[in-house]
């Protein structure tokens, strides 16, 4: 049996000597807060954990904290969506429920969390239990109308889009999308989205959430032979599409409906593939403020290589349509993202859970944080 | 089981945007559908398994299905995403006692390098137990991306069962394909 | 695009040749069953999940089987508890959920699963939301009354037991049990618990479930230094306990109350330890029908040790008060279960996952099932 | 915070069987009390972290508190069973954003190498966010079985916050000790 007192009473019993005092007392029920602003070396993680898809997670990360990179996580159950506002504050999931974890009767919620605190503000519960659950794509959850609305995707497999007023904490409207999907913000209130006929449909939402008009472009898409990847990177208000061949295609989405830019081009080739380089992983293109493009490429590319993530980063400027850079990464990696530093550094999500963080004026490797924050790393999302 | 997935592919190329949402989901919601794919891992073939030993072989013991169906690399394999249920407490057709596999599925086309014919292979996924954690495959030849459900594996297709829990995945012969894959 | 056909029209394009018949369409929408009457080499494998402890798991494995050893997983959320009857054909889940997974309205419930099928057969919903959570203890829940009941601890940190008709799917009743913990099945329709003074207290059940008498034995049990392992080992009416320090002390629990086995003894000393050979693990004591005990013992045994884990097994006749002999484990192991067959199987459960099964009568390592079932299996329970 | 643990001691002896069950809980639930333990994990110490590289130091700076905070072999952690919240967004005694600390905690008495002192550790669990994942640490110096709940690490003691769910555990110290631990 162990006996305890006080401090004062070891002092009182102890001999003097020149022994320092002993450590104080430290205050219980102490929860550490996110800075009131994050600071720009920070980004959040996207984690499927697929021992338990369930349980999957949003880590949110300082890149530039070597032994402490984790800085809290937030839920995001069951293939969940994510957004990120440092306007509102927020961070929003889009989560499926089961009243007995695997069974029973199905919630789908979007929750509201406090960026400072990781704690939920609020909850808007959505009918019909048909949020789209995928392995894992930023773009079934989007922004609109200057983040008063969030979009979200659905699939029973009818393809529609939900409304959301997440102010008013309620589902406005659904616009039905049958044979298209993904949501790309368009213009101040409306979305575009890619089509199984190669054209690519953008809508535009009157105040009430319901579509206005819309507009299609037709063959935008050569689905069997230059599908795009899903995620593309945005350099202002103009989404920059690579297909897994190695295309590049730009759409302005700043007016109401999608434009094409014209001119696609080629990412081009480079010596050490086996047999060609092409883009890889579940991120595989994203841009810095100054203008370039980021793609994850892998030197094994073939039909059906277009997941299996890359080793290398080839660093392209979209207006001259030229490859300036090569970052070679440390190993196989899923996804890509860029801090919102001044000079932003490059995070390579790897395969085997290592968040590494390199230099995207050098191509040099900076440090990296381990696989010390999440189980399966597969987005980095930049907090804008 | 005959040519849905072209009825799938013809589906949403040309009724796609003029069907109303309810009508396609009556027809995509009939019965076994070539319409999308289940999904779920990556990289899961060039990952291995970090830590524990390897699975030991489970095969067909018939020479005309050859491999260890507790590999990434069987044949059937080719567009699978997710935990191989031949490790999970199923088989490569059957899912694991517990779960519900789900109607809906997506479609590979595999080569059986026994007799080189191309195989159309259903990669029903099993429903309504959390995830197997065992063998995970991640193959992806034929697979676009989700603009094409039918032909995109990221898609959970355990929306078709009970409870959209994903366990593990199978991988059905269902026909003969005429044409070899892409 | 690809175009399909059927086999018949392949044939009939295929030129005439010597290749075989195609391999044949595969049943859709199968679903596997274990067999009615479960092989004796199954045992279940209690997966605590620690990276999603909500998403904890029961692994029904075949021990015989080195290439397909997981025969299904039953969901075991969040420090569960599990019950196994063969008389009844079922498998009893304890769990607790939370209606946003991990907050919200929680919900505590028994779920009766079929054997045959893993299908869950119906539920009981449990009040207060204070069933206790613990790492990771099989006499938190515990049948009695010949299996027509189910005995549940609770801890809020006040202790108390519920007492559950299981077909009538309801909770008859609740005993207060303030200072002691665990359900130890005595007699007919009763329960015996150790208690923090020393002693063990026993309840006489009546067919209402309410307490008809009680009786305590004091000072069976010197906790500072001679505390025993929660868990122990059945050989007939007789539950063996073994201590921190390795003493084995037997109750029998076949009347209406505990009974002391005369006796204790130690399990005495061994070379190669460093510094002395103790009990270790979660799961540390387990017996055979033909009488013998198996402690689970580190050489590194010391203050603090108690969970480290083992690497052999000592094979103790408790009769003889005497050791017959040791069985070498491949890796630190946390737990040890027996098979039902004839000759038993010795099945260990290590800290890296992997699941090694070993010879009762040779003490000879026989196969690994590879780390192929569990993440973290900490108990492994015999199927009766 | 002074002598709660002698206290709930003699109250578990003494006050236990005597006591109803509500008076006990009124007890031991008024607040901070010394009371029970948490729990989770088990070898972590010796199992180290497979796989994944190591986390890199995080020391207090003060040459008193010596040692790495990410590491199970750090002073305060001799009975900790749990994720470090020092490596999931939290310290050594707060725990991390979006979490609740539950007033409900398990004291252990360490002794600190640099002044060879025994201090009374605090490990109160963080609730409400699934487990965390990263250091896991078990150590059970002075841990006994259930039967002692004051005494014991393999309760999960988020029953004293808002939910059950635990994320990691913290190491706070609350006091010295007048003897060594056992």
């Amino acid at each position: 049996m162990r006996l305890f007192a006080l401090a004062l009473a070891l002092a009182a019993a102890a001999p003097a000597c020149a022994q320092p005092a002993p450590l104080a007392e430290e205050p219980l029920l102490q929860v550490a807060r996110l800075p009131d602003v994050w600071p720009k070396s920070f980004v959040v993680v996207h984690d499927i954990n697929f021992n338990s898809i369930l349980d999957g997670r949003l880590a949110v990360v300082d890149t530039a904290s070597p032994n402490q990179p984790l800085k809290g996580l937030v839920r995001d159950s069951q293939m969940g969506g994510a957004l990120f506002s440092r306007q509102r504050g927020e961070i929003l999931t889009a989560e499926t429920f089961y009243s007995r974890l695997t069974r029973g009767e199905r919630t789908d919620a979007v929750t509201i969390w406090d960026m400072k605190t990781l704690q939920p503000k609020g909850e808007i519960v959505l009918p019909g239990g048909k949020r789209q659950q995928s392995v894992i794509y930023p773009h079934l959850f989007q922004f609109t109308n200057h983040q008063k609305w969030a979009l979200l995707a659905n699939f029973t497999p009818a393809q529609s889009v939900s409304v959301i007023d997440i102010d008013a904490r309620k589902v406005i409207n659904e616009i039905d999308l049958p044979g298209c999907s993904q949501i790309y913000p368009t213009g101040e209130r409306g979305f575009s989205s890619l089509c199984a006929d190669g054209s690519i449909f953008s809508v535009v939402l009157d105040a009430q959430g319901k579509a206005a008009s819309s507009a299609t472009i037709r063959n935008v898409q050569e689905i069997d032979h230059q599908a795009y990847f899903s995620t593309p990177a945005y350099i202002g208000g103009t989404a920059w599409f690579v297909s897994q061949r190695g295309l590049v295609q730009g759409f302005d989405l700043s007016g109401p409906v999608a434009k094409v830019v014209p001119g696609a081009f080629s990412l081009g080739t480079a010596p050490g593939a086996d047999p060609e380089w092409r883009p890889s992983g579940y991120q595989v293109i994203n841009a810095d403020t100054a203008g370039r493009l980021y793609v994850l490429m892998t030197p094994h590319g073939k039909e059906g290589s277009h997941k299996d993530g890359g080793t290398a980063v080839w660093v392209v400027d979209p207006v001259r349509k030229a490859r300036v850079a090569i970052i070679p990464l440390k190993g196989p990696t899923m996804g890509i993202g860029l801090t919102e530093e001044d000079v932003p550094h490059l995070v390579g999500a790897q395969v085997d859970g290592t968040i590494n963080v390199y230099d995207t004026q050098s191509g040099a490797f900076v440090r990296s944080l381990g696989a010390t924050v999440a189980f399966n790393p597969f987005l980095v999302y930049t907090v804008r | 089981m005959i040519g849905f997935d072209k009825l799938a592919e013809r589906l949403t190329r040309s009724v796609a945007r003029q069907s109303s949402r309810r009508s396609l989901l009556a027809l995509l919601g009939a019965g076994i559908t070539g319409a999308a794919a289940f999904p779920v891992l990556p990289v899961a073939r060039a990952a291995g398994h970090a830590g524990g030993p390897a699975h030991q072989p489970v095969t067909s013991g018939n020479p005309q299905d050859p491999g260890d169906r507790t590999s990434c690399d069987y044949w059937r394999y080719c567009a699978i995403d997710g935990f191989l249920c031949t490790c999970c407490g199923g088989s490569v057709n059957a899912c694991p006692p517990g779960t519900e596999m789900s109607p809906i599925t997506w479609i590979g086309t595999c080569t059986n390098p026994a007799d080189n014919r191309a195989y159309i292979i259903s990669y029903n996924d099993c429903c309504g137990v959390s995830s197997c954690g065992q063998c995970l495959c991640n193959r992806n030849e034929g697979d676009r991306p989700q603009v094409r459900p039918q032909s995109n594996n990221d898609y959970n297709w355990c929306i078709g069962a009970q409870s959209s829990v994903y366990n593990c995945s199978t991988a059905v012969i269902v026909g003969l394909a005429l044409d070899k894959p892409l």
